[in-house]
């Protein structure tokens, strides 16, 4: 029987991580991520799951060992956040560039420097261009439903590529919220087997991986991995809908909240969206028209899906919980690229927020919604990228 | 209030507030609500000053943001009293359950309230008593069910801790918790 | 024992076609590895010459599973082959066993793998990690490792007017792998194709972790004559600047003690990368060089003696 | 540029870049490389085998044999030119060339 339970999203993960039952973990403990390892390293001292857990002494050995034994031909996994992701960096492109479907809860954090252990998505969004999967949580439940999707996603034939499940540090992590746990027996059959392609184990067919390539090779290997990333994008849609008839809760690339007739739309990713949908509900109930986009499939890009769900828009208000140094915000150049073709094409502006776990209250959700009105009665944008939330203005 | 019922917990480091709240929310998800729990997060170690909050919903709990209008008002420690942010957000009926020796009309007058309700419960003795050492969350979550009834019965409030506390503690501790459970809620003075 | 008759009748785990220098001596190991041992083996390598040289695609020089993905990691990544071995053990009680090799250079052993490298021993796995020792980062142009001998000149350790070449010792990374209370750390030398083939088999096929460390000279590096590799090699162990010894759960034995030790002049004035200690300015290197290696191999045979 | 190479497709390369016939690289012609050429007297050699252990290309072909004895044995056949490289290290580490009277492996200069 599916359970209902007030879990945190690290439990959650580590249910569901139990579930799929990888062959083997490697990991290394780093806050807000920690709890995961904590809790399987219990399952597996249970004989609640019978998998191979490397205690390793870093997140860049965490990932090598995972290339390794997913080269050998496991199911593999791991968790990790901000610092632990960027210690990981080398070991995610060798990994994507290995096609090896390999599944890593990113709990999102800021990075360094100053040190910071809350939320941003600094660390998810700087490894945008890894070639990982990207799948965003906006609560408990979704964190663990993409994470019991994932291993279809990333370990279908067209696809061979690694992906991260991204939830929010501390926001999601380590709250406990209602949520429903599907039971074990029918996750594992919707997973379905793991099927490695020229295991290192096969000592009978010798297979060499991780060979040099050069000129005139490299580029041919890097296209095939784009083709890939473009097929993750069907393949998504077709194991969301099938995860939907199984469980009853439907994803898509993205979630439209309310989005239909809405003139003022924000974009945001992850925890915020709840936040949004509660002054969203409330200024319908004043009669406004606004509505949410919320990203839940970062990488492989939606961009014609996106701009076809903001053709009705006026204009559109993009947060991003991360910066990109002397650019916009990552999330803000991917909705300009979208929109650039739409006619008309709605007003647009940037704002990052939240930076190292600064809070986004329901009143700065109100401002922010206010702003946007302003600008849509006045045809002009004040400031197409600022802060919001930072002393000193 | 909206459709949230909020709780805000004040304790210290090492007191077990942030796992009263998460108990809390626990036993009373299994009453059939929808709960969120989660600490207020920083680099405070033992001794330094916690919050930890509670949502309690008939449907789906969207918002994530730290309980700045509380319903009720949990103070696991009174050395609090006089610090910062006791009593910030409080409305006219937010109800404060505090853990003290103290009879609930002075404790009303420590912390300067008015029209608000005050619960107060010798959590600690009542710890001392059962496990010879200060951990009052049980005895706190069992004020909370005498001061918010409608919230969670004594008898949910027992039939759910039991099974949540079966999870985490030896079988002795369990019955240990569920009489300061019990203790609590009948020591319960209020004004 | 493997003797090369024995040897000679089994397949190699590197084939011809590599794309090593010319008189590089790293398939004289590379080629041995399943000549030793009945085991199915699966190597992986550090990226540096070997990785290099024998994998450049769409060719690859390895007859048995190969992995490479990364300069600092080899210890990591077969971390992760080794415990799927574990759980294809575990699974199937009948699966032939499986034993794994990870190879580095000093690069990427000494330096900038030693983390990935100690963690791996500590944690136990059934590995035998194998350093090839060529005392610099050749694979890039001979810059200076952390086993690069004093006195000796690199890219980054020229001889100038007044510095001549690397200015520090080399670190002994053998007795490092000794702290780690592994059952079997070894030094080898390529140019005893006996004792190296004895060392490979013992590591590949006790259940456990095991080092072993190689000297194995470079042609570019040590500028030295194509052919030069092998003799150099045994100069290096004649000199007592490279003893070949064992250390078997903890006891030491000194496989190899020369009837008359060498000067390490003798070793050090026939490769190019030492030319200019033959000027007198800098004479009182060799002497500290010499010093440090006798106050070493002394050490070495005390450790022995207690056993 | 595909034709002209004999090069392949992305489509038709293996997944993440693995090269599926390890050892493979048997098929790559190092004996371009040469500039000397060892050359093996079988009348000379003691089939030591230490050139066969030694020779960094693998260049030194066996076949099968007997002792004087009339034990089974492995013998070198020859020396594989689509491998060698003229390293020189067969030449200086043959016990018989270093004997010094006569020699097992000669070195000579590959004509130009």
């Amino acid at each position: 029987m599916p359970e209902t339970r007030a879990i945190t999203g690290n439990g959650a993960i580590a249910e569901a991580m139990r579930q799929i039952a990888p062959d083997v973990v490697a990991a290394f403990p780093i806050t807000p991520s920690t709890q995961i390892i904590e809790d399987f390293a219990g399952f597996v001292a249970d004989g609640k799951v019978d998998t191979e857990l490397i205690t390793v002494e870093s997140e860049h050995s965490a990932m090598s060992a995972c290339i390794g034994a997913s080269a050998a031909g496991g199911r593999v996994m791991t968790a990790t956040s901000a610092n632990g992701l960027a210690l990981m960096w080398e070991m995610l492109y060798v990994a994507a560039g290995m096609r090896q479907p390999i599944l890593v809860a990113v709990v999102n954090r800021a990075l360094s420097a100053p040190i910071n252990i809350h939320c941003d998505h600094g660390d998810s969004m700087g490894a945008r261009d890894a070639g990982w999967i990207q799948i965003y949580a906006e609560n408990n439940q979704q964190a663990y439903d993409n994470m019991i999707m994932a291993p279809a996603i990333a370990g279908h034939a067209d696809v061979r590529l690694p992906l991260m499940v991204c939830l929010d540090g501390f926001i999601i992590s380590h709250s406990i919220e209602t949520m429903q746990l599907e039971e074990d027996r029918q996750v594992q059959a919707f997973i379905g087997e793991h099927k490695a392609f020229h295991s290192l184990l096969d000592t009978a067919n010798p297979s060499s991986w991780g060979a040099l390539d050069l000129h005139d090779y490299y580029i041919e290997h890097k296209k095939a991995q784009q083709v890939a990333m473009a097929n993750a994008k069907p393949v998504i849609e077709e194991v969301s809908e099938r995860f939907g008839k199984e469980f009853g809760r439907r994803y898509e690339l993205f979630e439209s909240y309310r989005l239909d007739d809405a003139e003022r739309v924000v974009v945001a990713i992850n925890s915020v969206a709840g936040e949004l949908k509660e002054v969203i509900d409330e200024l319908r109930d004043e009669g406004e028209k606004v509505g949410l986009l919320k990203i839940r499939v970062f990488r492989p890009f939606p961009y014609a899906e996106i701009a076809a769900a903001l053709k009705n828009s006026k204009i559109v208000t993009v947060l991003d919980r991360s910066t990109s140094m002397g650019a916009y915000g990552p999330l803000f150049v991917e909705i300009c690229s979208s929109l650039y073709d739409a006619n008309p094409r709605p007003m647009l502006y940037s704002r990052t927020f939240g930076l190292g776990g600064r809070e986004l209250l329901l009143d700065d959700i109100r401002d922010l919604f206010e702003e946007s009105k302003r600008y849509l009665n006045e045809g002009k944008i004040e400031k197409t990228s600022d802060f919001l939330n930072v002393r000193g203005g | 209030m909206s459709k949230y019922f909020e709780v805000r917990w004040h304790g210290r480091g090492g007191q077990g507030t942030v796992t009263g709240a998460k108990s809390l929310a626990e036993a009373v998800q299994g009453t059939g609500k929808c709960v969120s729990a989660f600490p207020d997060y920083g680099p405070e170690r033992r001794g330094a000053p916690v919050r930890a909050f509670d949502r309690f919903s008939d449907s789906r709990i969207r918002i994530h943001t730290p309980v700045l209008s509380p319903d009720v008002v949990m103070i696991v420690d009174t050395t609090l009293i006089g610090g910062k942010g006791l009593v910030e957000g409080a409305g006219e009926s937010t109800i404060f359950v505090v853990n003290t020796e103290r009879n609930a009309a002075e404790t009303k007058e420590l912390l300067s309230l008015t029209t608000q309700p005050v619960y107060t419960v010798p959590a600690n003795s009542i710890s001392y008593r059962l496990f010879k050492r200060e951990i009052p969350n049980s005895a706190m979550m069992g004020a909370f069910a005498r001061a918010c009834p409608e919230v969670i019965s004594l008898e949910a409030l027992v039939a759910e801790a039991e099974k949540i506390f079966a999870h985490i503690l030896a079988a002795d501790l369990v019955g240990k918790n569920i009489e300061a459970i019990k203790c609590g809620y009948d020591e319960v003075q209020t004004a | 024992m493997p003797k090369l008759q024995e040897m000679a009748k089994k397949k190699t785990a590197f084939s011809s076609g590599h794309r090593l220098c010319a008189g590089c001596p790293v398939p004289i190991f590379t080629k041995m590895l399943t000549r030793v041992t009945d085991y199915d083996i699966v190597v992986g390598s550090a990226t540096g010459c070997l990785e290099v040289a024998s994998s450049i695609f769409p060719y690859s020089a390895w007859n048995v599973p190969w992995i490479h993905t990364a300069f600092e990691n080899a210890a990591a990544t077969m971390s992760g082959v080794e415990a799927m071995a574990r759980v294809r053990s575990k699974r199937n009680g009948n699966a032939k066993k499986i034993k794994c090799v990870a190879i580095g250079g000093d690069g990427g052993t000494y330096d900038i793998g030693i983390q990935a490298l100690s963690a791996a021993m500590e944690r136990g796995h059934d590995l035998l990690y194998i350093c090839y020792d060529n005392g610099a980062y050749m694979n890039t142009g001979i810059q200076r490792s952390g086993a690069t001998p004093l006195g000796a000149a690199t890219t980054t350790t020229p001889a100038g007017q007044v510095i001549a070449g690397k200015q520090q010792q080399r670190k002994d990374l053998s007795k490092i792998m000794v702290a780690h209370h592994i059952d079997y750390v070894a030094q080898a030398s390529i140019h005893d194709p006996i004792d190296l083939s004895e060392k490979i088999k013992k590591g590949i096929e006790l259940d456990g972790p095991a080092f072993l460390n190689i000297l194995s000279p470079c042609v570019p590096g040590w500028r030295i004559n194509p052919d030069m590799a092998v003799e150099s090699a045994s100069l290096a162990v004649e000199t007592c600047f490279w003893p070949l010894y064992e250390v078997d759960s903890g006891d030491y034995t000194v496989n190899y003690k020369p009837g008359k030790k060498r000067p390490v002049s003798d070793w050090l004035l026939t490769q190019g990368r030492f030319r200019h200690l033959k000027d007198p300015q800098w004479a009182h290197l060799i002497d500290e060089f010499q010093s440090l290696i006798d106050e070493q191999w002394d050490w070495l045979v005390a450790q022995e003696k207690k056993a | 540029m595909s034709e002209k190479y004999g090069l392949k497709n992305w489509q038709e390369l293996a997944l993440g870049g693995v090269i599926t016939d390890g050892g493979n690289a048997a098929d790559y012609e190092t004996g371009t490389w040469r500039t000397w050429r060892p050359l093996w007297r079988q009348e000379s050699c003691i089939n030591c085998l230490r050139c066969w252990v030694f020779c960094p290309e693998g260049a030194f072909v066996l076949k099968d044999g007997k002792t004087p004895a009339g034990k089974d044995r492995k013998e070198i056949k020859q020396i594989d030119y689509y491998y060698c490289r003229g390293c020189g290290l067969c030449v200086r580490e043959c016990p018989v060339n270093k004997k010094g009277k006569k020699k097992a492996i000669e070195f000579v200069r590959e004509e130009t």
